[in-house]
């Protein structure tokens, strides 16, 4: 059961309302902390507002989901981490970030261009009781790791344990959908087996609209983006025209 | 310079004698169970012969663990023998209502995900491959809880060495990885944490 | 790191790495053994205070090093190469045999020629039975006068050459001497007796190579001559009065005559201390 | 003998170079190391079964429906229930952390009064002081609930009067029940049956009804399509979420919506794109411009575009008669694709933006939206889960939180078709609590209980045989066998949904309406101090840049 | 006779003057001060967590990183050094190879000192040892600095053992003999070990493809900065010797080094500076020309951000190394001492520069077409800790220069003793 998952994130579909990020964040117990800002937050998957540059009647406005892409060739941070923290599973290919061997270098997040590695810089913290909301499937990450989206692997662990008790050896597809995707209102975000040619994921892959970020630096990334909007498509290359730059509140 | 010698050799085996001898009893501390329960005696008694009867994987694959006090209650609502033991379960945990504090001996920390289905059903693993046969001893261990880490030493096994271990001694990843190494299946960092 | 533990891969680049690391981490390891097994090696084959005199020996002053053959006139200029120990020098037979000694009285200072003299300012005198006497020659006198404290070997201890003899005190000054002859203590003399030490030496004395590395004779003079006249520029520079009595007698128990003198370097440049 | 210190050397080197080949370095190496990796102040989940149940979000109106599972006796993940036909799997953002809310540190725990902590008793006494005294008045938010019987009820009894908070949704509605005699809370908008929508800054895709139902709606319909079989006109001052996925974005003023509804309704009538009609707005299409900021031209064009692919459907975000004008001139007051009944019912309820001033007091029930608050001289006794820092000088009780009561969830709000689902409760409040329907009950027990009602709802449900149950399966009416089983379904988190209204919807507008007053005048103006946000919802505004702040909250 | 008040006398080589006792620990006190302001910020960081630093996300490496690259840069004369006497056998250089031993001790411990802090977890970093994964630059660099530093304090023990007092014991200094005469092959372990980890450091930043400022292409599985850094490094070491032999030498007063000695190392200085101006200059027009545009990256991209301009580069090829790299090598310039220093620091300032671009540059510039050029300011906790490790560079450098055979002139140093 070589699998290799991976999303088709139809971005004129995406409202930016961001229900993925608050889902995944309940999936993956990921603290609200008082003291985080948009720059030492942990947001495993971050919706982020991109738009054409223009100013007035012709600004155009997209949303883009950007989580870790789980890159196939070359990953930048499975090459450096130094103690064999993050690998790439052969049996699904997601990237996994494991946060009990990570000794909090850093180094990944240098080596990610996607900036889809957050770090916990505080402990993790719920208000007095709120921890009793926390899901079971997933241990909460101790401060001082590297931490990203590992496409919720404890809905993995459970669909495999379903399929174990009725001693089948595939998961059913239906059990292992990632919370972002479940909670997209507009289903912008389709989740599927890569290498499965038959999975409309992978044919939608194919499609000429569909692109990736950063094509270009060969990582091979199975987050796949998708506009029929031309300058939307433009984003999978940086080598566009000069930005004004952006004061950060 | 055989003074040397002998001091030398004298700080050479004190810290042997602490290392070997002192250290693991400092490290350890030992507990009873609330409760002394003898799996044999309720094997021969009621003749439960599959550690599946009352260690039961619920219909989600998942794995129940320790019975429930009601699996208890099934038999001993009142007291049925003479046993301090089952006196203790039935006044101090039956009558009130409340589980039995037990101290699980191969307790995984929460970072551990481990599908006894998948071991058991798929794998076909017997209980005793990892539990011995704890299943038909006729005496409660005592429960060793490192200080330091907050784990049974059962998941280090009793060998401090680690090198003269009886087969199903140690529950450490290393011990999880070389069984799957024998038995050349693979499963990534996330396969078996949460 | 190891085949069994997480992480290990079989493959070329791995263990081209780990093969590295671990050639490089033996052979951190392997050099500190090696050299505190070649420590103790010395300590047990008696080499360490040889080359702890050999080590301090080459840190010494350059005055301090002068061959006695220089001292005794044969060759103008030659700094010893060979920490004092003229049994083992290459060179010795080079140079002319030993001229007759003589009794000699410099500036005050008895060097009877019954005995060996040692650059540490000791003396080494056969006795009948065998055994050495070994005591402060008279400008080692002269500078202590009497010890306020001294620290005898006890009788049966083993002596080796140029390891510290014994030590004394003297106005808050801790003086180590050094052994002129390697051997056996048999008796303890001491401060008030004409010598420290009867020692029975570890070589025959009658094999002359036993007392070679002794100054005798002109060297003597020589030796003792330019003692002096660095004695008398330490002196002069603590600008203290005249050291020695008119008449180039040198005034007995100096370091009460001149307590302010820099009596550490004074006694440190006497007894080949660093 | 002397031990020297050479001795006390030499010994701690072999204690040093003996204590290498004994565990304690090793493991105390390994076990601080497993230490750092179960640090005891992080808190662990729950260990132990998983249960999924059903149940419906209770933070709004809108009840979608909700997936809950729970592990060690509390929910632990929510999301959507596909099966739902009203809410349709989504939730909104805040709804995926609801069940964070009850732990939320402004989580009202204790009675208060004037900002002291009281108690329930003295709060009783109180209520039953100023009830006897009179008048007063009870608010709601949610109307049409079982516990809103209860709530109106006690007011018809004691002779005060029952006021229901709208949401913006059905204030966009007010004008036709004014036109029309049709209460707002039984008209709904037909987007299912639509194909072009001009919204005047209505935030469509951006928090506007249920969260599953227009985006849902659209991401079938237009999203991603050229040619979208459902066209958004969004006239809005800046790109809102809402402008940057529509069809089109009119960039207009800020204001100048009932401008541009007029200047529509002027293009439409001048080229003859909708039959006559009586009431014309005064202003003319290049005053409409001017206002608006469009050239007269683009006003006409935009007349043309619209009708072009109908039915057309003009949707305000709040109470405005010109944009309500414009749909009746359009055609689409009581037509397919527009402004529909939902129900037959013509029961009006009075809007708290009414005067409610000479009352002895004033029962906010925890239904009504965070953000109201009454300022009024009255004794204002305010329901509510959490303490939102208003209503200071006024009683302050707890109601439960997220999930911590059984109601049921009438029509969402401008919904076009009847619903009833019941939303069971799933967490236990640890301390006590008490809905404002059972507070009142407790004065009066003639009032009826929110659970008699519901009983009784159902029954009346299933004697109508009417509808469709949503539940595993999909259940008609008719093969419901007793209210037990429409019970059991219901509880199980089943919805029913009502067949469509046949009664008629008809709209006289004599004349073109001024400009309205905004709804929400009067005594209902001062906001409370911060929203109380799932905080994993607040992590949206603190810890990324796609929303704008609401200030730090948690 | 001395007076007997407090003084340390006994523990000061005789012959060598130094200053008085209590002068000497005035001299301390700032810095112990300093050190222990240090102390209190690495302790706040490692008890609250590293939200105490500004890093964030994005500059996931800060101030750090940058000086932990700096000063193992700057440290490297002592293994370049090391390099020259025993194995190039260029003895003419022995005379200093103490202080460049103490000066790179302090530097390699200093910067694990704060790479410790700079973890998340120290107490999990010997996983890297553990569980290596030998494909990642960081565990080359981990596994070659903890080397390195072992053979740095095993090249220091011989000359602590040097102290008066301490020689006392034979035991010392019978091992220190021994252990001096096996120094040559540490020497040339910790070249080995150098000159991997200098390369290695450089490869951190030339390997991350995701970082197109720093993605250099290059032989093997080494990128082109790898042997840049270790070019660099070997230059400004010795320039950086000259630097800390001169300010002790003004600080104390005394000519220390002779001048002969300064004009070797500016000459070895200057040449590999030039050497590696050239490398660095042929490796940006590859960079800019094929490894760059070939990711999708504009040259211009990259300077278009201020204050990070084309100036920035200019600063560091021509400024700050072709101009120190001529000062250092032309005789008329190096047989100035004021010019020699101003070239000296110059040529630091380049390497110090050169760490500064690859890792706060490389990690402000966006990489996604739609991020944003960010700044960050490091905390006073950060500033404090590293300015601790500063402060622990001083105290431990004039504790070894006052008690310790800094600068083999007067003395001889160890006998050769064939006999043995």
């Amino acid at each position: 059961m070589s699998a290799r998952y991976g999303m088709v994130i139809d971005l004129d579909r995406c409202i930016g309302c961001g229900s993925c990020m608050v889902a995944c964040a309940a999936e993956n117990n990921v603290p609200a902390l008082q003291q985080a800002t948009v720059r030492t937050g942990l947001t495993p998957i971050v919706v982020r507002t991109v738009s054409n540059g223009q100013e007035g009647a012709a600004r155009r406005e997209t949303f883009i989901p950007i989580m870790c892409m789980h890159c196939e060739h070359d990953t930048p941070c499975v090459k450096v981490c130094p103690q064999q923290a993050v690998e790439v599973d052969r049996a699904t290919g997601i990237v996994m970030q494991m946060p009990q061997r990570c000794l909090g270098c850093r180094y990944c997040m240098t080596a990610c261009p996607y900036h889809a590695r957050y770090f916990n810089w505080w402990d993790p913290a719920w208000p007095a009781g709120m921890e009793k909301s926390l899901n079971p499937g997933i241990a909460v990450r101790m401060r001082g790791v590297v931490e990203k989206c590992n496409l919720c692997h404890a809905r993995l662990h459970t669909a495999k344990e379903k399929a174990a008790a009725a001693a089948k050896r595939e998961i059913d597809p239906t059990d292992y959908v990632p919370a972002c995707v479940e909670a997209c209102p507009t289903s912008a975000i389709h989740f599927g087996n890569l290498a499965d040619a038959n999975d409309p994921v992978a044919k939608e892959s194919r499609s000429p609209e569909a692109f990736r970020l950063l094509a270009r630096l060969g990582t091979e990334p199975k987050v796949y983006y998708k506009s029929k909007e031309a300058w939307v498509r433009d984003l999978a290359e940086t080598n566009s025209a000069p930005r004004p730059e952006v004061k950060h509140g | 310079m055989s003074r040397n010698t002998l001091v030398f050799a004298f700080g050479v085996s004190f810290a042997l004698c602490v290392g070997w001898i002192v250290f693991p009893r400092a490290l350890y501390v030992q507990k009873r169970q609330p409760l002394t329960f003898l799996h044999k005696t309720h094997a021969e008694k009621s003749g439960i012969a599959d550690c599946g009867e009352c260690h039961t994987l619920r219909a989600d694959g998942s794995f129940a663990g320790l019975p429930a006090m009601e699996k208890c209650t099934g038999c001993h609502s009142e007291k049925i023998g003479d046993s301090q033991a089952e006196a203790t379960l039935v006044n101090n945990y039956i009558k009130p209502g409340t589980e039995t504090p037990w101290l699980v001996y191969s307790r995984q920390p929460a970072n551990v995900w481990f599908s006894h289905a998948i071991h058991v059903k798929l794998a076909g693993l017997a209980c005793s491959e990892c539990h011995s046969t704890y299943g038909e001893s006729d005496q409660v261990r005592t429960y060793e809880l490192n200080r330091i880490s907050g784990y049974s030493r059962d998941i280090w096994g009793h060998s401090m060495s680690r090198l003269r271990r009886a087969p199903h001694e140690g529950m450490k990843m290393s011990d999880c990885e070389s069984c799957h190494q024998r038995h050349q299946v693979e499963v990534g960092c996330l396969g078996c944490h949460e | 790191m190891f085949p069994g533990i997480d992480g290990f891969h079989w493959t070329f680049g791995h263990i081209l790495f780990l093969l590295l690391f671990f050639a490089v981490a033996l052979t951190i390891v392997a050099i500190v053994a090696s050299a505190a097994w070649r420590t103790a090696q010395d300590f047990r084959n008696h080499h360490a205070i040889d080359l702890c005199w050999h080590t301090e020996f080459a840190q010494l002053p350059d005055s301090a090093r002068r061959c006695r053959h220089e001292l005794a006139g044969r060759v103008i200029s030659r700094t010893c190469d060979n920490a004092f120990d003229c049994r083992h020098c290459s060179k010795y037979l080079q140079f002319a045999v030993l001229p007759p000694a003589g009794h000699l009285h410099l500036s005050g200072l008895d060097y009877p020629d019954d005995r060996y003299y040692h650059r540490g300012h000791t003396w080494v005198k056969p006795v009948e039975d065998g055994n050495v006497t070994v005591g402060l020659d008279e400008l080692a006198r002269h500078l202590v006068g009497t010890p306020d404290f001294c620290n005898l070997p006890k009788v049966g201890e083993e002596l080796e050459l140029n390891q510290t003899a014994w030590r004394m005190k003297k106005n808050g000054n801790e003086i180590l001497v050094r052994t002129p002859i390697e051997g056996t203590v048999v008796a303890v003399g001491g401060p008030e007796r004409d010598w420290y030490l009867k020692i029975c030496p570890r070589f025959d004395l009658s094999e002359p190579v036993t007392l070679r590395h002794l100054l005798r004779g002109p060297e003597v003079s020589g030796w003792t001559n330019r003692e002096l006249e660095r004695l008398q520029e330490q002196l002069e520079a603590a600008h203290t009065p005249p050291a020695l009595a008119d008449g180039g007698v040198l005034l007995p128990d100096l370091m009460n005559v001149i307590p302010d003198a820099d009596w550490e370097s004074v006694l440190a440049d006497t007894f080949l201390q660093l | 003998m002397k031990v020297t210190r050479r001795d006390l050397l030499v010994w701690s080197a072999g204690a040093a170079a003996g204590l290498v080949v004994t565990p304690v370095p090793w493991k105390i190496l390994d076990d601080v190391s497993i230490w750092s990796q179960n640090w005891p102040w992080i808190p662990q989940p729950a260990k132990g079964p998983v249960e999924v149940k059903q149940s419906a979000c209770t933070l709004c109106p809108n009840g979608c429906g909700l997936r809950v599972r729970m592990a060690g006796g509390c929910p632990v993940g929510l999301s959507g229930v596909n099966t739902n036909p009203v809410s349709r799997g989504a939730l909104c953002p805040l709804g995926f952390g609801a069940h964070q809310l009850n732990w939320h540190p402004r989580r009202l725990r204790n009675v208060k009064h004037r900002g002291n902590i009281s108690s329930w008793s003295e709060a009783s006494a109180a209520f039953a002081k100023a009830a006897r005294e009179g008048p007063i008045v009870i608010v709601d938010g949610h109307p049409g609930r079982s516990a809103s019987s209860v709530l109106e009820n006690f007011a018809e009894k004691w002779g005060g009067g029952y006021r229901v908070a709208m949401g913006p949704e059905t204030r966009s509605l007010a004008p036709y029940e004014l036109w029309s005699g049709v209460p707002a809370t039984s008209l709904g908008y037909d987007l299912e049956n639509t194909q072009t929508i001009v919204s005047f800054g209505a935030p469509l895709l951006d928090g506007w009804g249920i969260p599953g139902r227009f985006p849902r709606l659209w991401a079938e319909r237009a999203a991603s399509m050229n040619d979208p079989q459902l066209r958004i006109v969004q006239a809005d001052p800046s790109l809102s979420r809402t402008a940057a996925r529509a069809w089109q974005w009119l960039q207009v003023r800020e204001g100048s919506e009932s401008a541009l509804a007029a200047g529509l309704v002027r293009a439409l009538l001048e080229q003859n794109l909708v039959p006559a009609h009586g009431a014309i707005p005064l202003a003319t299409i290049s005053e409409a411009a001017n206002e608006t900021g469009l050239s007269a031209d683009r006003i006409r064009e935009l007349a043309r575009t619209i009708v072009a692919k109908p039915p057309v459907l003009a949707v305000s975000p709040d109470f405005n008669p010109a944009v309500a004008a414009l749909n009746v001139v359009l055609g689409a007051v009581g037509a397919r694709g527009g402004i529909v009944r939902s129900s037959d019912r013509t029961k009006k309820y009075s809007s708290v933006a009414g005067a409610i001033s000479n009352v002895r007091a004033v029962v906010i029930d925890s239904s009504v939206p965070w953000d109201f608050a009454a300022k009024s001289d009255a004794e204002v006794f305010r329901f509510a889960a959490w303490d939102g820092g208003s209503s200071k000088g006024d009683w302050l009780l707890p109601a439960p939180g997220f999930l911590e009561e059984s109601t049921d969830i009438s029509t969402p709000p401008a919904y076009p078709v009847e619903t009833y689902a019941v939303a069971a409760n799933l967490a236990k409040p640890t301390f006590e609590v008490q809905t404002a329907a059972r507070f009142l009950a407790n004065l009066d027990a003639s009032a009826g209980t929110p659970e008699t009602i519901l009983h009784s709802r159902c029954e009346q449900l299933f004697r109508s045989r009417s509808g469709t149950l949503y539940g595993q399966t999909i259940t008609p009416m008719t093969e419901i066998a007793s209210t037990q089983e429409l019970e059991k379904h219901l509880w199980d988190g089943a919805v029913w949904v009502g067949e469509r209204c046949s009664a008629k919807l008809a709209c006289e507008l004599k004349e073109w309406p001024s400009a309205s007053p905004s709804s929400r005048a009067g005594n209902w103006t001062q906001p409370w101090l911060a929203p109380v946000l799932p905080p994993l919802a607040s992590k949206l505004y603190i810890e990324s840049n796609l929303r704008g702040t609401p200030g730090r909250t948690v | 006779m001395a007076s007997r008040v407090l003084t340390d006398s006994r523990w000061i080589a005789r012959g060598e003057s130094r200053t008085s006792f209590s002068r000497f620990l005035l001299w301390l006190a700032p810095w112990t001060a300093l050190l222990l302001v240090g102390i209190y910020a690495a302790f706040l960081c490692l008890y609250h967590g590293l939200n105490q630093t500004n890093m964030d996300n994005r500059f996931a490496f800060g101030l750090w990183i940058f000086l932990d690259l700096g000063i193992i840069a700057l440290g490297a004369g002592a293994f370049f050094t090391g390099f020259l006497v025993y194995i190039l056998k260029r003895v003419e250089l022995k005379p200093i190879l103490n202080t460049a031993v103490v000066v790179g001790f302090i530097c390699y411990s200093g910067a694990v000192a704060i790479l410790m802090i700079d973890v998340g977890q120290p107490l999990r970093a010997w996983f890297t040892f553990w569980h290596p994964n030998t494909h990642s630059m960081l565990t080359e660099v981990t596994f070659c600095i903890s080397c390195y530093l072992l053979v740095l304090c095993l090249e220091y023990i011989p000359i602590l053992l040097r102290n008066p007092q301490l020689r006392r014991l034979p035991s010392f200094l019978v091992f220190d003999h021994q252990l001096h005469r096996l120094i040559p092959v540490l020497a040339a372990v910790g070249a080995m070990l150098s000159f991997f980890h200098q390369g290695s450091l450089g490869g951190l930043y030339g390997v991350l493809r995701g970082r197109p400022f720093a993605f250099r292409s290059g032989i093997l599985i080494w990128p082109s900065t790898f042997f840049l850094f270790i070019l660099s490094a070997i230059a400004s070491g010795p320039s950086f010797l000259m630097l800390v032999t001169a300010a002790v030498e003004k600080i104390t007063g005394r000519k220390l080094v002779a001048n002969e000695i300064f004009r070797r190392l500016a000459l070895i200085s200057g040449v590999l500076l030039g050497i590696y101006v050239a490398a660095k200059s042929i490796d940006t027009l590859i960079w800019l020309n094929i490894t760059s545009p070939s990711e999708g990256f504009a040259p211009w991209q990259f300077y278009i951000h201020k204050p990070f301009g084309t100036p920035i580069l200019f600063a560091e090829i021509v400024l700050f190394g072709l101009l120190p790299a001529f000062l250092l090598t032309f005789r008329a310039t190096a047989s100035r001492r004021g010019w020699l220093l101003c070239a000296a620091a110059m040529a630091c300032a380049g390497v110090l520069l050169n760490r500064f671009v690859l890792t706060v540059q490389t990690l402000a510039l966006p990489t996604l077409p739609f991020d944003d050029f960010l700044q960050y300011t490091p905390s006073w906790q950060e500033v404090a800790s590293f300015a601790g490790v500063i402060a622990y560079g001083v105290i431990v450098y004039s504790l070894s220069y006052r008690y310790l055979p800094m600068f083999g002139s007067s003395k001889g140093e160890h006998a050769d003793v064939s006999g043995n």
